[in-house]
């Protein structure tokens, strides 16, 4: 379905996979950490859907705008977003992007166009569409990328946006991450119809990808932002894929012995065949653009890396507790 | 008599009038697994005719309610965290609250509308507003707002056998807080205060999450040798004014406490019902402990700077006894 | 498209023309009305396009349930509401279908299945879905329809009622009237794609007629119902017509010499081919269903009948203006 | 200075800081022909890209105003009545009065919200709404509310250019009154309460539509022998509390007029905060002039007897200055 050439070269899909590898790393050691009870908020993880995040921001500039979920913590990292600030944001430090007040669900940085995860389902979709209206009277080449989960897809809001997209052609991209549950509610309980029939409603062309195939998001998300730099408009991407994580990482506790799934299907997903992380490493090794040693070296990076932002958290004071007061309007006390 | 704990004595609630009365449904967003967990156990005994999972759509959500419950039915409406409310105002705030009037008294809407609220948990600002002044001022809306794990089972059997829409705010965190449930079958009336503890110096009026550091506080202020009266009004709309200002004309000096944001919030609203009605008792300015004007911060210290607490409770109140009035 | 036999008789036919030209003489007293200054508040009218409300709503049962629009007068004479209760209603009277506490954009009629007229647009989808939703858990053949306009299209309410419709097979109608216009607007200003496509995006049968076409109204209705009726679940018609009057009768002042569309543009939507009274009027001499002679009985009949109604509304007493602190809960007062 | 409609004033801001500032942008329903009067000739002057008409999908407007701030513009977005406030409240409450705390100051937000509030046009439940308490409880919002054309045109302004979302709510039907409008360019400054009328028996504050009534009451008042004191906060946030505890510290007496419903109200508020700080002068209850807790019925004999007016604020204010303390 590309219009345009996007297939990534070896040094693409090099740093895609570090970036991926990146993300999976990080969310693993959110993971240990908050079962070590060291985090004071919930998180929500990303783990097994990073082909997604990646492929489509290593496309985009800084200048670019996305906005994110509750599950953002590899959208943020995706775009560029440090891992330090980001780690230092969850730990609830001054030193965090967000100076420890917004946390995981809303680790952001305007300055690299990451307009912020976001704890409210669908959110971003109008705050991503609004940055494209901008970015369509700047007349400059600036796109908006919205992520958005299979569940989100069922809030007005999403609709609603689709339509202003098409109608004002906005360089905008919708990329909704369908990894088959909302909460614990299978997708199938709640989606009438597909996805990206909801799109084509509008007139917005659409693609519906294998999401854990890094190289397909790849081409999808490039062919999207040529048509949206191009003055296009907008686009929408349905990538499939799957939550290994729970719904959020206290789930078994909420749960209180009810079940959704079987262990059995989540297991499915982690076979080499299917983690993003693994075919992509797969795929690097079998085109030559690596080696077993060389992406041995990268995850070592990688890990030190992550020892380095959790460091850093660890290390930094406690975030303001006067910064409410001060931070709530511009210019003038709350 | 048995203590539990206060999710407990919901799910008990809901169970119950779920069995008293057929015509009683619940939907929400991941309800039939119970994420909230005062739903649990529903779906296998009431099935799912009864117990929906809905699509995340809070919009169309409160709208349903409204359609369902002028059809016939006894909706409860489960909005998970009391942000989600926002997401579904306008059908609260322009149909729920209306149309009653608006379609001349033909409207019933019997509505149980369950939400918790309130920070505490590192939650951030988009899962810990106390926002429910918003929905005291709409007009055609009660608010109830128990403390307690007996007054959460009896204030929900009143709402869901009530003809009126209800929303019962769940403080968040206290689930698991315990407390003394009467036996059997009873409900707690709409409009009845209930003064947790006597005394005589000053009153302190308590909303919901806020009752307990309220009491923590008057059991220090005694030892102190203040003696504080400790008033839960239970039920915000309607509110029991008579027995506010009652205790007040008693103690002359009253401190209302109160999780929402200062402006506009219940505690504001109290107290010029305070200086309205009970102004020649009153022997001290009234005071009001509420969260600033601010949204919640993630950071567990910034947290605890905003939310009432039981010393700022003590510190406001033993300024307001010890020294001249203002 | 109907999948059951669905034609009107001679008998239904008439019944239909009799509603529409009630509908219209009703319309015309209150834009008389209104020039006059006998009205309080605003009013919004519905002539132009009676044959959608009526060709729907005569199909009805008065235990089916119907939402509307702030342009419900037609809707509500078409489900069998009392033209004097909702004369009444609109002078302001204590006698009004709402007691006077609702007006022109709020006549409902509980009693008859009739949840309302609505200022909100949008506000009627999702109360008309949870009476659908009752209707199916009560197990009976009660429908429940939502009529909307094409600008209430754009609410994502829209289509999340749409979904929910569709997950739970509800018995329930969308019943779009495309008058082409949301206030000054052109619907093609705001409106990407086909609405249509946003129903059949859900798996929802659809129908696209000529909403000034009472019988084509009738048959496309009739099928809807009869899948409904049977657990056949949700249906979507877009009935496409024309607005004649003003968004509301105000509009000269409103514009200030601002221009939506030209003179000619209303004229031609008000020929004997395209008004839906005088097509069914037509039609019923062309089958032999009534005579010149007896039509024209039927609307003197039908104008004692609107005179009637305004006399009532006239001599009706004010409004009780105690009623608001009585109304606002059951049994508890303001 | 000129004597100018409401409404005039309003437009001229919009066509004045357009001009200015090739940032500003207006969109909202209906805005090309404007609806509301108050966006005539924008179109024609500032084209497409600037003025817009958007689908109806208050939702996403607010998002968007918030997405488009963010992204450097200065966004004018116009919500028609208040009511649809609701509609698109999500994004005001969750993202636009939480964003820039979340992100730890990140997030500016220039957003002007305009929109009609208020009854008297017998336009029902659904377009009469005074819902700004809700607005002002929220936090991160500024709400300022215009009495006069004076006002508006410099508090539009100050709106405009600030970097803080702002609600400007216009009363509805007053757009064809008339005052006095200063020539040139000028800003009316936040968080200013304006002395309308001095006086030493008591202090009546009326907020924005309120403000008329408010005077005529005062000028009949002083023929009866009381002299009133007449203030207009003019923006509710930031609240100019300095000046109407100064008020009431001289008068010792205060009402407070406000078309909101009473329960939660900014009355409400301003009278907590007048018995908190400024307790000592008081020599009498403050009284609330409000709508009380119903919606707007549409008959005009109804509405009449709900909307706070002229009547009512002689026969509360005569009451206070008469009676001895309750
Ligand atoms: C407006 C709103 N409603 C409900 C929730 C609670 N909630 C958090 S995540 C979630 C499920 C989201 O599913 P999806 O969009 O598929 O994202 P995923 O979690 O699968 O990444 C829900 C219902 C919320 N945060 N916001
Ligand atoms: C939530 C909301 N937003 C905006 C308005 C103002 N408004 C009233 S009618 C209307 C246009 C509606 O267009 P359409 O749905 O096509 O119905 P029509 O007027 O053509 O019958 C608008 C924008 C409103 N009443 N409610
Ligand atoms: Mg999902
Ligand atoms: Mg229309």
């Amino acid at each position: 379905m590309a219009t345009t050439n996007t297939v990534p070269n070896a040094g693409q899909l090099v740093a895609l996979y570090e970036r991926m590898l990146l993300i999976r790393r990080m969310e693993e050691r959110l993971r240990a950490d908050n079962a070590a009870g060291k985090l004071p908020g919930a998180v929500h993880l990303y783990i097994g859907q990073e082909a997604i995040a990646a492929a489509v921001c290593l496309q985009l500039k800084t200048t670019d705008w996305i906005t994110s979920t509750h599950r953002g913590h590899g959208h943020f990292l995706a775009k560029g977003g440090d891992p330090g600030a980001m780690m230092a944001e969850i730990w609830a430090k001054r030193t965090g992007i967000c100076k420890g007040m917004g946390g995981s669900m809303h680790v952001a940085d305007y300055s690299k166009g990451i307009l912020g995860a976001n704890g409210i389902v669908g959110g971003g979709f109008a705050i991503a569409t609004g940055a494209a209206f901008a970015a369509k009277l700047d007349k400059g080449d600036r796109v908006s990328v919205a992520f958005f989960g299979d569940g989100a897809s069922n809030q007005g809001v999403f609709m609603e946006c689709l339509n202003v997209s098409s109608l004002w052609q906005l360089p905008m991209i919708f990329v909704c991450e369908h990894n088959q549950f909302s909460e614990f509610t299978p997708a199938k309980d709640i989606t009438s119809g597909e996805i990206v029939d909801r799109a084509r409603a509008f007139k917005i062309p659409a693609y519906v990808i294998d999401g854990n195939d890094a190289q397909a998001v790849w081409e999808a998300a490039g062919d999207a932002l040529a048509r949206a730099r191009s003055g296009g408009g907008p686009s929408f991407i349905e990538a499939h894929t799957y939550r290994i994580q729970g719904h959020l990482e206290a789930e078994d506790l909420m749960l209180g012995g009810g079940k959704y799934r079987e262990k059995s299907d989540i297991a499915a997903w982690q076979t080499k065949e299917k983690d993003p992380v693994s075919r992509l490493h797969a795929k690097l090794i079998a085109q030559g653009a690596a080696t077993e040693a060389s992406l041995e070296a990268l995850d070592e990076k990688i890990l030190a890396q992550v020892e380095a932002a959790v460091k850093f958290a660890e290390e930094s004071e406690p975030a303001d507790p006067n910064l409410p007061f001060e931070l709530m309007f511009v210019g003038q006390s709350a | 008599m048995a203590r539990k704990r206060y999710i407990q004595a919901i799910n008990e609630a809901l169970h119950e009038e779920m069995a008293r009365d057929p015509k009683v449904i619940l939907f929400g967003e991941d309800v039939e697994l119970a994420i909230m967990g005062d739903a649990r156990g529903l779906l296998e005994k009431f099935g799912r005719d009864r117990i929906r999972n809905t699509p995340i759509c809070e919009a169309t959500l409160t709208g349903m309610a409204v359609g369902a419950a002028s059809a016939g039915y006894r909706v409860i409406l489960h909005m998970m965290f009391s942000n989600f409310i926002y997401t579904g105002f306008d059908a609260i705030a322009n149909q729920m609250a209306k149309l009653r009037l608006m379609s001349g008294g033909q409207a019933v809407m019997p509505i149980t509308v369950i939400a918790a609220y309130g920070g505490g948990g590192s939650n951030a600002a988009q899962h810990s507003d106390s926002g429910y002044p918003a929905l005291v001022n709409l007009g055609g809306l009660n608010v109830v707002m128990p403390a307690t794990p007996g007054d959460a089972k009896g204030l929900l059997k009143t709402a869901i056998r009530g003809n009126n829409p209800t929303f019962f705010l769940e403080a968040i965190g206290r689930g698991g807080e315990q407390g003394e449930v009467p036996d059997g079958d009873y409900t707690t009336p709409f409009g009845k205060a209930h003064v947790a503890r006597e005394g005589k110096d000053l009153t302190i009026i308590a909303l919901g999450s806020m009752l307990k550091p309220a009491l923590a506080a008057a059991g220090k202020l005694e030892a102190a040798g203040i003696n504080a009266e400790v008033v839960d009004p239970r039920t915000i709309v309607p509110l029991d004014q008579a027995a506010l200002i009652q205790s007040v004309r008693k103690t002359g000096r009253a401190v209302v406490v109160d999780e929402a944001r200062d402006r506009c919030s219940v505690a504001s609203h109290i107290a010029a019902i305070l200086v309205d009605e009970a102004f020649s008792s009153l022997k001290a300015p009234v005071k009001r402990v509420t969260v600033p004007n601010v949204c919640m911060p993630y950071a567990p210290n910034a947290e605890r700077g905003v939310i009432p607490n039981e010393e700022r409770i003590i510190r406001v109140a033993t300024e307001l006894v010890r020294s001249k009035a203002a």
